[in-house]
């Protein structure tokens, strides 16, 4: 009989929130961010549906400092969103091949951060355009 | 075969699917999005706050091609969200998986379908 | 103890055992083939090898011209047939690796790129960056997976040949993992197990390569032919030995002394051009190259590491970083991680290393050694071809040419050949097994085998180095002896039976002692001077008289080898004058005006 | 030289230890080596080897990696012992491991079987698009077309990645970053027409879907492979091929 008795070292319950994996942990909490934000343009819709007493009192809420604050975390939260999007999105593609040299995946994510920042923008503008 | 061969497809694509078309949308309108409806427009700042009055608001809900952004807005972002959240809820190992796919997903497809309700019920 | 039967057995899984296996399944897909590797096969040291193969492809070369190359190169101590054979096989093997899914480097219009390399006249060494041992492995391996008749025995240590009735009929091996032995009989046997670079302190070559198939083979009775032919390449990292490919100088790098002189031209490798140009400077063959290093460090010409290695320049800078990114990736990133040198801003200082083990056991041209049924391919065979000096990128070529060969010719035997019978060759396997379990469990002297390692190493290095005479080699014979007397009372620290690697160590010690005891005579007995082995002492000529011969390594059990000597079989290219640079390109406008 | 200049440095290696025949289970040994300039992990434990503690188990060959054998977890991150040199880590003991994520098997020597079935699983060789035999020559391939694949064709079988990833981790089952870069390594080669029949053998859960897109993986690749690519790219694949497969012949199953 063979001596041999391999040891299975278990792993660590909390890995997610050490490094080197605290960064994906945070990145993947920004989805709790995004449903948020989901969740208030879906109860503006309820209220919406409920009438304007109701929405009047949605629109108290979007008013109050709370939610101020909250928008301005969910906006921090948002813009860790897009950088760690982009950054990932390279890896999901296909190697893309310019002049017969691998695109550098770093080149990608810049180009696709600055496309996501003017697509922001853009809307942003068309907002305080129509709004005016 | 080797055992490691794949012979049962697993049904994430599903999930992740919409969790990618989220992802991208509020990449790319996300911060826009929060500053406009939920910090411009209520304190009034570069946008008057009737911007997203009763009137304005029914409008656009009332509009197809509104109805198709909010529903695309909405349930994009919560798939988004559930999936995200189911899978960091795993790693913490946070629950049976059942009940954690309950908690997200389920909830994602509640939101979902309530809001197609919901935008059929402010009519065109 | 398991007993396994297969039809086929090959020992080493590196590029020769790897391409062997597969033509034997291709041979005869009803055969079953068991493949032993003591490492997983991808970490055989084939992985290693970094320039190139060569195998002639442009128009303007010619099979004749590589043949000459090859023939001149290894001073004409060459079987000219086996090279004849070689050469035309070559590049057909290479094609056939590019249909497996080698990523060879390509010329812009999608054709297969080559670049020069020393000692050959017109470039045709096929590369893949430099890491083309890399991918010639890694595509052998993969592809290897297709054949379901190959039984891979990853991680199995061979301790010992099986052999009766006149006949190898399979080997005893063992698997560090469970400390279990396993009997492995089979109607033919196939020796891929590599050099054994690893006798020698300062060298290119992976732990592993300890010389152990051609230990086994020679044990049993099977010479081991022209063993006094180590290889030192030039250009290696001071200390650790670790390689820069010569394709470095086949892109163009220079070899400066300590003044940032082309010291080569005052070795008969003149003249220094601008542009590379084949077999002239830092394009001339090893052998060469290092022999001058040596005696830049004679002259006080070199610069010493602070640990007191004394090295020369390398020097890429000219060649700038995007070239050097896209052909020479592998050493820009040693020099950065082991030196912290940028080779597009600084020279990489280099000194020669034991690279290449141009013996090795004697096998005819079908790769047949001279016990039936046993066969050998690669670094650990001597099929004839590299003579007295490998040519860079020669190696390569030999895995898959005479890997298929001995494939083929192991399979046409097998089929021959009646079933081992398990009895008997059980018993010896069984006898095997006990006599490695008493290395490792014996309580002898308290000798370690790490110190005789180093001593064998050292005294191999200071007797058979790049220069040689007969006092040292005397020497370094003595103290082999006594290493080998002293081996006898090993006393190992670990009695555990799972990856004990102590134990491993200390068998393979006992296969490195065998063989440099056979590279020691071997080179004391040959009093003259050709390619790789060099003599100051009175021996400085080559002697085409008494020593236009193999020489042959026999084994004698408690005793010193037994050195005698074989023809050399010459076909279409007389001995001539060795000559490389302007003098090289002289004497062959005057055979070219002859012919 | 004068004494003083010679005085030796040393430097403590903190090591993993474990002997399935002795040890319950594994716990650290400590071993004191003399240091010098240039010396890497491996040589520090091929030094221990040799002259401290020769029971000490660890596999190794090349010293220039691209054997792949030597890595190990150094100061808890995955990396090779051959190319981490001692000068490049913080001062202070060094701490060894075993590559995390794998059975030990003894001291740093860790299970690989598993690995090596997960890379033949995946069909690792050309299953070519337009047969030819060798004496038609050579395939034609642009530097573009190698470009497309050369990085995935660099890996080296090392398992860095395997120790990086938590998935695999939590789910040995999971195929895994390396085997992904092989299979994309064949899949984006111009020459290999097998892409659909592997990318069938990573559907499952087991499969492309256990990746929750660490990127771990490709940080520590010393060889720049990038297989948290070659695992995502495929994640994307699969799902498209989810709902497409309906409208290719023979495609639903
Ligand atoms: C750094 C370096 C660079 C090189 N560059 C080039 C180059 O550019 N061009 C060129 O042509 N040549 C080059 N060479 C030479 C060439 O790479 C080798 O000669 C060749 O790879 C040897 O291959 P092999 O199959 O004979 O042996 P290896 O690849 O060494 O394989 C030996 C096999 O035998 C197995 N084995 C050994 N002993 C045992 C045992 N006791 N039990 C079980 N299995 C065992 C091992 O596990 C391994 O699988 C280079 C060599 C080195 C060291
Ligand atoms: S992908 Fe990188 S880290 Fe993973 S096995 Fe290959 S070389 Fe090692
Ligand atoms: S770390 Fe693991 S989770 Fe995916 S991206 Fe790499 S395989
Ligand atoms: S020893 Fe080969 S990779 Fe480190």
């Amino acid at each position: 009989m063979s001596e041999r008795r391999p040891y299975r070292r278990p792993m660590s319950p909390t890995w997610w929130a050490n490094p080197p994996y605290r960064a994906y942990t945070l990145r993947e909490l920004t989805g709790v961010a995004v449903a948020i934000y989901g969740l208030v343009l879906f109860f503006g819709l309820v209220c919406l549906a409920l009438g304007p007493g109701a929405y009047d009192g949605y629109l108290a809420f979007l008013r109050s400092p709370f939610s101020i604050v909250l928008h301005l975390l969910l906006l921090a939260a948002m813009v860790y969103h897009v950088v760690t999007w982009f950054e990932t999105l390279p890896k999901t593609q296909p190697k893309l091949i310019v002049d017969g040299k691998p695109f550098p995946a770093k080149k990608m994510t810049d180009i696709a951060i600055k496309v996501g920042a003017g697509c922001s923008l853009v809307l942003l503008l068309i907002a305080i355009w129509v709004g005016r | 075969m080797s055992q490691f061969v794949q012979e049962k497809r697993s049904i994430s694509p599903l999930f992740w699917l919409p969790f990618g078309a989220g992802g991208m949308l509020s990449a790319l309108f996300g911060p826009a999005l929060i500053l406009i409806t939920g910090i411009l427009a209520p304190t009034g700042f570069l946008l008057p706050q009737s911007f997203e009055s009763y009137d304005h608001a029914r409008a656009f809900a009332q509009n197809p091609l509104g109805k198709l952004v909010l529903l695309a807005i909405i349930a994009l972002f919560l798939w988004h969200g559930a999936e995200r959240i189911f899978l960091t809820l795993k790693d913490m190992k946070a629950g049976p998986l059942l009940n954690l796919k309950y908690a997200t997903y389920g909830v994602a497809a509640a939101v979902t379908v309530v809001t197609v309700l919901l935008l059929l019920a402010v009519g065109f | 103890m398991d007993h396994i039967d297969a039809d086929v057995l090959i020992i080493g899984a590196g590029g020769a055992g790897l391409r062997a296996a597969i033509a034997a399944a291709e041979a005869d897909p009803s055969l079953t083939i068991a493949l032993v590797s003591k490492v997983l096969p991808m970490r055989s040291h084939t992985v290693a090898a970094e320039g190139g193969s060569a195998g002639v492809i442009q128009a303007h070369d010619s099979l004749e011209n590589h043949f000459n190359d090859t023939v001149h190169g290894g001073d004409w101590l060459c079987e000219q047939d086996v090279v004849e054979f070689f050469v035309e096989r070559c590049t057909p093997e290479l094609i056939q690796l590019e249909h497996w899914g080698c990523p060879w480097s390509r010329k812009p219009d999608g054709q297969i790129n080559v670049r020069a390399f020393g000692g050959m006249k017109i470039e045709r060494t096929w590369f893949a960056a430099d890491r083309s041992g890399f991918h010639i492995l890694h595509t052998l391996f993969q592809t290897s997976t297709k054949y379901p008749s190959i039984k891979r025995f990853d991680e199995y240590f061979c301790i010992d040949l099986l052999i009766d009735d006149g006949r190898a009929q399979g080997a005893t091996v063992f698997s560090p993992s469970t400390g279990e032995f396993t009997a492995i009989t089979a109607r033919a046997v196939i020796l891929a197990t590599g050099g054994a670079g690893r006798v020698f302190r300062q060298n290119t070559n992976g732990g592993i390569v300890t010389g152990d198939g051609m230990a086994l083979a020679y044990r049993h009775g099977v010479p081991l032919r022209d063993m006094e032919f180590m290889q030192y390449h030039p250009t290696c990292m001071p200390g650790t030995g670790i390689l820069f490919t010569e394709a470095c100088r086949g892109e163009g790098g220079h070899l400066l002394n300590k003044d940032g002189y082309r010291f080569l031209q005052d070795y008969g490798l003149g003249p220094v051009t601008a542009e590379p140009r084949n077999k002239t400077m830092e394009l001339g063959p090893r052998d060469r190259l290092s022999q001058a290093i040596w005696q830049e460090e004679r002259k006080g010409r070199t610069m010493t590491t602070p640990a007191g290695e004394s090295y020369v320049h390398l020097d890429l800078r000219h060649l700038g970083a995007a070239k050097l990114k896209e052909r020479l990736p592998l050493i820009c990133d040693l020099a950065e991680e082991f030196m912290g040198i940028d080779p597009a801003t600084a020279p990489i200082p280099v000194r020669p290393a034991v690279h290449y083990t141009m013996g090795g056991i004697e096998v005819d041209i079908r790769t047949a050694t001279t016990l039936a049924g046993l066969y050998a391919a690669g670094e650990c065979s001597s099929v004839g071809i590299h003579g007295a000096n490998r040519l860079g990128s020669n190696s390569l070529g030999e895995l898959t040419v005479f890997g298929h060969v001995a494939g083929d010719e192991a399979v046409k035997f097998a089929k021959g050949a009646p079933a081992a019978q398990g009895g008997k060759l059980l018993d010896q396997a069984k006898a095997s097994a006990a006599k490695v379990l008493g290395l490792r469990d014996q309580k002898g002297g308290g000798e370690r085998h790490a110190v005789l390692r180093k001593e064998m190493a050292t005294t191999m290095e200071k007797g058979c180095g790049i220069y040689r005479e007969a006092s040292e080699m005397q020497k370094t014979c003595d103290k082999l002896a006594e290493l080998k007397r002293r081996y006898r009372d090993i006393t190992l620290e670990d009695r555990s039976s799972v990856w004990n690697t102590d134990w491993i160590c200390a068998v393979e010690l006992g296969y490195q002692l065998d063989v440099a005891e056979a590279v020691a005579y071997s080179a004391l007995m040959r009093r003259e001077s050709r390619g790789a082995h060099q003599r100051i002492d009175g021996f400085e000529k080559r002697d085409d008289v008494n020593f236009l011969a193999h020489s042959l390594a026999n084994y004698r059990d408690g005793a010193a080898p037994e050195i005698s000597y074989g023809p050399v079989k010459i076909t279409k290219s007389q001995p001539g004058e060795r000559a490389y640079g302007a003098l090289g390109e002289a004497l062959e406008a005057k055979e070219a005006s002859h012919a | 030289m004068p004494e003083a200049a010679t005085a030796v440095k040393t430097v403590e290696l903190k090591i993993l230890r474990y002997r399935p025949a002795s040890d319950e289970r594994p716990a650290f040994g400590s071993f004191k080596v003399p240091y010098t300039e240039d010396m890497s992990v491996l040589e520090a434990l091929q030094t221990i080897k040799d002259t401290l503690d020769g029971t000490l188990s660890f596999r190794w060959s090349c010293r220039m990696a691209v054997c792949g054998s030597c890595g190990m977890m150094i100061n808890g991150k995955p990396q090779l012992a051959c190319n981490t040199l001692l000068r490049n880590l913080p001062p202070g003991p060094v701490t060894i491991e075993p590559l995390n994520n794998f059975p030990i098997e003894r001291d740093l020597v860790v299970s690989v079987g598993d690995f090596v079935k997960k890379i033949e699983s995946i069909y690792p060789y050309i299953i070519p698009k337009e047969p030819k035999t060798v004496a038609e020559g050579p395939y034609l391939q642009t530097p573009a077309q190698l470009a497309a694949y050369e990085s995935f064709s660099d890996c080296i079988n090392c398992m860095l990645c395997y120790a990086a990833c938590p998935q695999f981790g939590e789910n040995p089952n999971f195929i895994g970053p390396g085997a992904m870069a092989l299979l994309q390594r064949y899949n984006g080669d111009s020459r290999d027409g097998g892409q659909q029949k592997r990318l069938d053998t990573i559907h499952g859960e087991d499969g492309v879907w256990s990746c929750t897109a660490v990127g771990y993986c490709s940080e520590v690749c010393p060889k720049q492979v990038d297989p948290a690519n070659a695992v995502n790219q495929n994640k994307t694949n699969s799902a498209f091929d989810f709902f497409l497969r309906f409208l290719r012949p023979g495609g639903a199953r």
